[in-house]
């Protein structure tokens, strides 16, 4: 059945009618998602080129619409406030493409999301896509195919390799979501295996991690302790020196601490395999499968 | 983005905290005058963004203003893990009944500020981690009430028995925390926290770290960064608005995106070579991007090759490819280029490339290799 | 608390909010000099702690200082329901365009500010509420986060069309809902905010009411009661940590908790009188406090007798009944006063009244039945 | 079962040295509680005359005694942190019996302890009793029996008047609770209401309003849709002028809403019948048993 996005959703995109938010906005109508609105404060009333209404607040565009989901594509200084937004207009999920968000906004958006219900997916997060159903994000939709391998990640590009890999070997995946790559993000590794575990559709999850932070760690101690889906590794970074933030905000070994080593031994330790190459991923999953 | 700790010092005094009057200098012959004014003993501090230069004898006491001239003198210039010593602090000294460790971070699992205590300071805080847990207490602040009294009270206590010490060292706290959410810090931290004989408590050293991405919003901090205390290729990568990191390796790579990038690195590394940096593009590959890339990347004459590693999703790979090529005309350059092009329109790409002296390559593994084998 | 609109504009005005110059005089004579040193034209203001105070003549325009001054003398020694004007305060006058309506209370059932606007200003907001709900626009703020943008934003849009007028209601939105929190308010309220024809904002009127437990930490805002403006008889019952209400009736009642006291006025109603007041001695019921009571009551000439309730739980009865006795002492009254003692040790309470011309009562209704009898 | 305190209830007292702090942990041990401990920063390590280990945090006293409940008597400057420190050392239940803590400080306090799982009843509250199993408060012991009557209230003295009614006709009392006076509390009307309809042991429940707010309103709505319990009502105030405080900081009629007039409408509107006096709660009580 997949996770968080599908053909239920009924997506709104904040910030459509910023470069960003317009194209990508034009780009998952193509895929089949259904946007049913957009949101730019000051330019509601208008219609984009792609026929989708513009309102001028998230309450209006979700009382109108009937949205349940919302996506956001607004710059930095002003996403949190575009998140904040999300949560009061009662929808059920944001996707915060935004990177760049301070952390000391994020720490107040976060627990104000979870008291109001609303899930949050990044910031600095590609999306979420269920291959077939929906595309909520700017990943390319052209090399996903529908299958039972769920994959999660903290990076973009990345993902669409070991992604393009497993699809041109035929293995099609439920979802694949990127929880994005700062160190402080809503739903995040452990919540994102909680979801793969109650999915029908998902049969095995490709989990793609890097340094920083220790929530591989804690994935691997769920793993040991009986996760019901079988579970294929693969973490970046092993030559990555400590001290030194590797492009991710949350990619950075800090007092010996979130090593790739660290992870993979973790992973290991689980049973898990880590292949040491992204084609790899896909010997693995042969195996599971 | 880290911070001198003459500007941590600045920012701490501002929010309360009592730090020791200090003066700083960039001439080694103002230190007797610095010295005399601020009244002996002084503490003499070389300035580098890098830990441990207190074993790499960057730090000395100095006793009279003769005394912290010479000091001030050897420490100039000095080479501390790479990074030459262009400023000394010279700071009031404080004797020193007991030190503590204090520090600000954000915790990820809480997704909230944790501070972080311990009555073992003056030392590394990770290795009291390590070696004595027990010696560090974590306090999670919920950044929607603050730093509440009982917490304080309960940090104060781990620290002194000592009333009047007590009181001292919980305004601290609250200052540190004041001050980590003022400025948008990543890391705020005060190593050590010193309680002096007669009973006063002092920040005699300070460091912060700033969340880059706040930045845009603290106009003071960032005119703060001293790129004298940065390699210069990263100061280019930064006003590029590149990710880069040097590393030792010969072979220079080009990305586009984090994590590929750092997948790149491994896989260089996996069929034994070593990359020269971590190069992140980001989103848009414009061939003013893909040559300021290069530029940064040449300036290490350790690089042997190029590999520019590109998954084209929604960026088209035969735009990428015209790019490289303009941007190539533009320099002058003999190194091996491998371009590998995934995704998007990469048929068209690679026809592109065809005629050129680029070595093309169909996957990134191929695009390794063959890296790795022209850097020979 | 309430305070006077002087102190509430003075208060806006050092949150930011643009509130016209004022002068507060207390000698109608100093009219004239202070509108002219305004600039006419200005607004004379009578400041009582009572509502509706423009219906009934106390608020009044003047397009000369000899106009001003003749204003002044004719609401200065006004009564308006019961208070008697004794400063009036002069403010400059400004054109008037449009008026909004913007206020912050606490909302009981969110349990957060609630920001409430409406482009209906100037007129009483509770009018508005039942006849146009739909011209309020209510938003509850989370403390956590404060006010955020987007609300902001919405509010300003609620109210008007013009892109620079927006930009000072929200600028003005937000400082009142500082102020709010600042002061430890529980109504925070500006009608009318008022655009002029030349497109600025202005604060024209101001209302704040303190939450009175957060006085004791707002220093300033106590030292600003006006006991001028309220009856004796409550200042002093406030003096002696006592609530009291004055009400028309002649049974007096002197009671230990806020709902009995309520349940006591109820009951005497409910049997045919009317209560002279509520008044609630608190949890203790020292001799003191009893006394505090009986002379608070007096001041009314109104009460023919006078209902001791109380419910002893954690207070013994017999306590509380020599308390009454020495109270009683210490006074001069002739007044009948009923006693109801019930719960811990109240026998041993009516054998101490025993012997007193106090009426005894068993029960409350009984009590109430018999202070109304003595009333007659 | 009776609701929130029972023999299972291990108390500590935070404010345990101070004068009422004190002489109510004794009246508490004395009704049979089980007071395991007391709060006071700076006198930990010392015993109360009633035996009680004083500890200075709550976190220590919860380590050491295994309490899930916690009573505060600490002075109102102080009370709100108290109640935070409470919810970080994670016992179950919060009773605030302060008065006059400034409604700015519970406003953080309630949404603080509502994420952490902690229930808070009050601040400005009498406390709670389930008679004859534990008494968590201030309200005279002995006027209580064991029985099938659930009372709410939003008061002290005016609730022992009605319970002195009930228990000397006979009716006992299953749990009773005094939800605070002030105009923002935790626990509130519905959410008592909401726990006596799930507890087996409570057949009626005495609902005791006072002017102020809307509870009572909105308790009205939730009978009229089908509460499995029967109700009898009293509401003070009738008397009460508008605009004007009447003691407890939450019972004031304000813009012509609060009255008790709209109250006992709305309750008989529920065919609750609402009580003239509190002694004829009881003929009430009577008819429903």
């Amino acid at each position: 059945m997949s996770i968080l996005v599908d053909e239920n959703t009924r997506l709104i995109v904040q910030g459509i009618t910023g470069r960003d938010g317009a194209f990508h906005a034009a780009q998952m109508i193509e895929y089949g998602t259904e946007v049913v609105g957009g949101v730019t404060p000051g330019k509601g009333g208008m219609t984009t080129d792609s026929g989708v209404p513009v309102f001028d607040t998230m309450e209006e565009a979700v009382r109108e619409t009937g949205a349940n989901t919302s996506v956001v594509y607004v710059p930095a200084p002003f996403a949190a406030d575009a998140v904040f937004e999300a949560c009061d207009a009662g929808v059920e999920l944001v996707v915060c493409i935004t990177e760049g968000i301070p952390v000391a906004d994020m720490i107040k958006v976060l627990p104000y999301a979870e008291r109001r219900g609303t899930r949050v997916v990044g910031p600095n997060s590609p999306g979420v896509i269920s291959p077939g159903s929906a595309k909520v994000g700017i990943m390319p939709g052209s090399i996903h195919r529908k299958g039972n391998v769920g994959v999660v990640s903290r990076s973009g590009t990345l993902t669409y390799e070991i992604v393009y890999h497993l699809s041109e070997n035929g293995f099609g995946q439920s979802t694949c979501i990127g929880i994005g790559g700062d160190p402080v993000v809503g739903t995040n590794l452990l919540d994102t295996m909680e979801l793969f575990a109650e999915d029908d559709q998902t049969e095995i999850v490709v989990l793609i991690g890097e340094i920083g932070g220790n929530d591989e760690e804690k994935a691997a101690e769920i793993i040991k302790g009986g996760y019901p889906r079988k579970v294929a590794g693969f973490i970046a970074g092993r030559t990555a020196p400590p001290g030194k933030r590797m492009g991710h905000a949350g990619a950075i070994v800090t007092g010996g601490s979130g090593t790739a080593a660290d992870k993979i031994k973790a992973l290991n330790d689980a049973g898990v395999r880590v292949a040491d190459t992204p084609a790899q991923i896909v010997d693995i999953v042969k195996d599971l499968a | 983005m880290k911070l001198q700790e003459v500007d941590s010092r600045g920012i701490f005094s501002g929010y309360g905290l009592p730090v020791p009057e200090s003066i700083l200098i960039t001439d080694p012959a103002e230190a007797g005058a610095a010295a005399k004014k601020l009244g002996c003993p002084v503490v003499v501090k070389a300035q580098v963004l890098v830990g441990g230069r207190g074993k790499a004898g960057g730090v000395k006491l100095a006793n009279t203003p003769e005394e912290a001239a010479e000091k001030a003198e050897k420490i100039y210039g000095m080479d501390i893990k790479g990074l030459k010593v262009q400023k000394v602090l010279i700071a009031k000294a404080v004797d020193i009944e007991r030190e503590f460790y204090v520090g600000v971070v954000i915790d990820r699992s809480s997704r909230m500020p944790l501070i972080m205590v311990s009555p073992a300071g003056g030392v590394d805080i990770e290795t009291v981690a390590s070696e004595n847990p027990e010696k560090i207490l974590k306090t999670v602040i919920d950044p929607a009430v603050g730093i509440l009294p009982f917490q304080l009270r309960g940090m104060a206590g781990f620290l002194s028995d000592d009333k009047e010490v007590k009181k001292q060292i919980a305004k601290a706290i609250s200052a540190l925390y004041q001050a980590f959410m003022g400025v948008d810090a990543s890391l705020a931290e005060i190593n050590p926290l010193v309680e002096s004989p007669d009973g006063k408590v002092w920040a005699i050293d300070a460091k912060i770290n700033i969340d880059d991405s706040g930045l845009y919003r603290q106009k003071k901090i960032a005119a703060m960064r001293d790129t004298s205390a940065e390699a210069e290729a990263e100061t280019q990568a930064r006003e590029e608005s590149l990710s880069f990191v040097k590393l030792d390796g010969n072979v220079g790579c080009i990305v586009n995106g984090a994590g590929l990038a750092m997948a790149t690195m491994d896989m260089i590394k996996h069929y034994g070579a070593e990359p020269a940096n971590f190069l992140d593009i980001g989103g848009s590959s414009s061939p003013e991007k893909v040559l300021a890339a290069l530029n940064i990347i040449l300036r290490d004459e350790n690089v042997k090759s190029i590999l520019i590693n590109i998954f084209g999703g929604i960026t088209r790979c035969d735009d990428v490819a015209n790019g490289i090529i303009e941007a190539r005309k533009k320099m002058d350059m003999d190194l091996p280029m491998v371009v590998r092009l995934t995704g998007t329109n990469s048929e068209k790409a690679m026809e592109i490339l065809a005629d050129t002296d680029l070595i093309a390559a169909s996957s990134m593994e191929e695009g390794v290799k063959k890296a790795i084998e022209a850097a020979k």
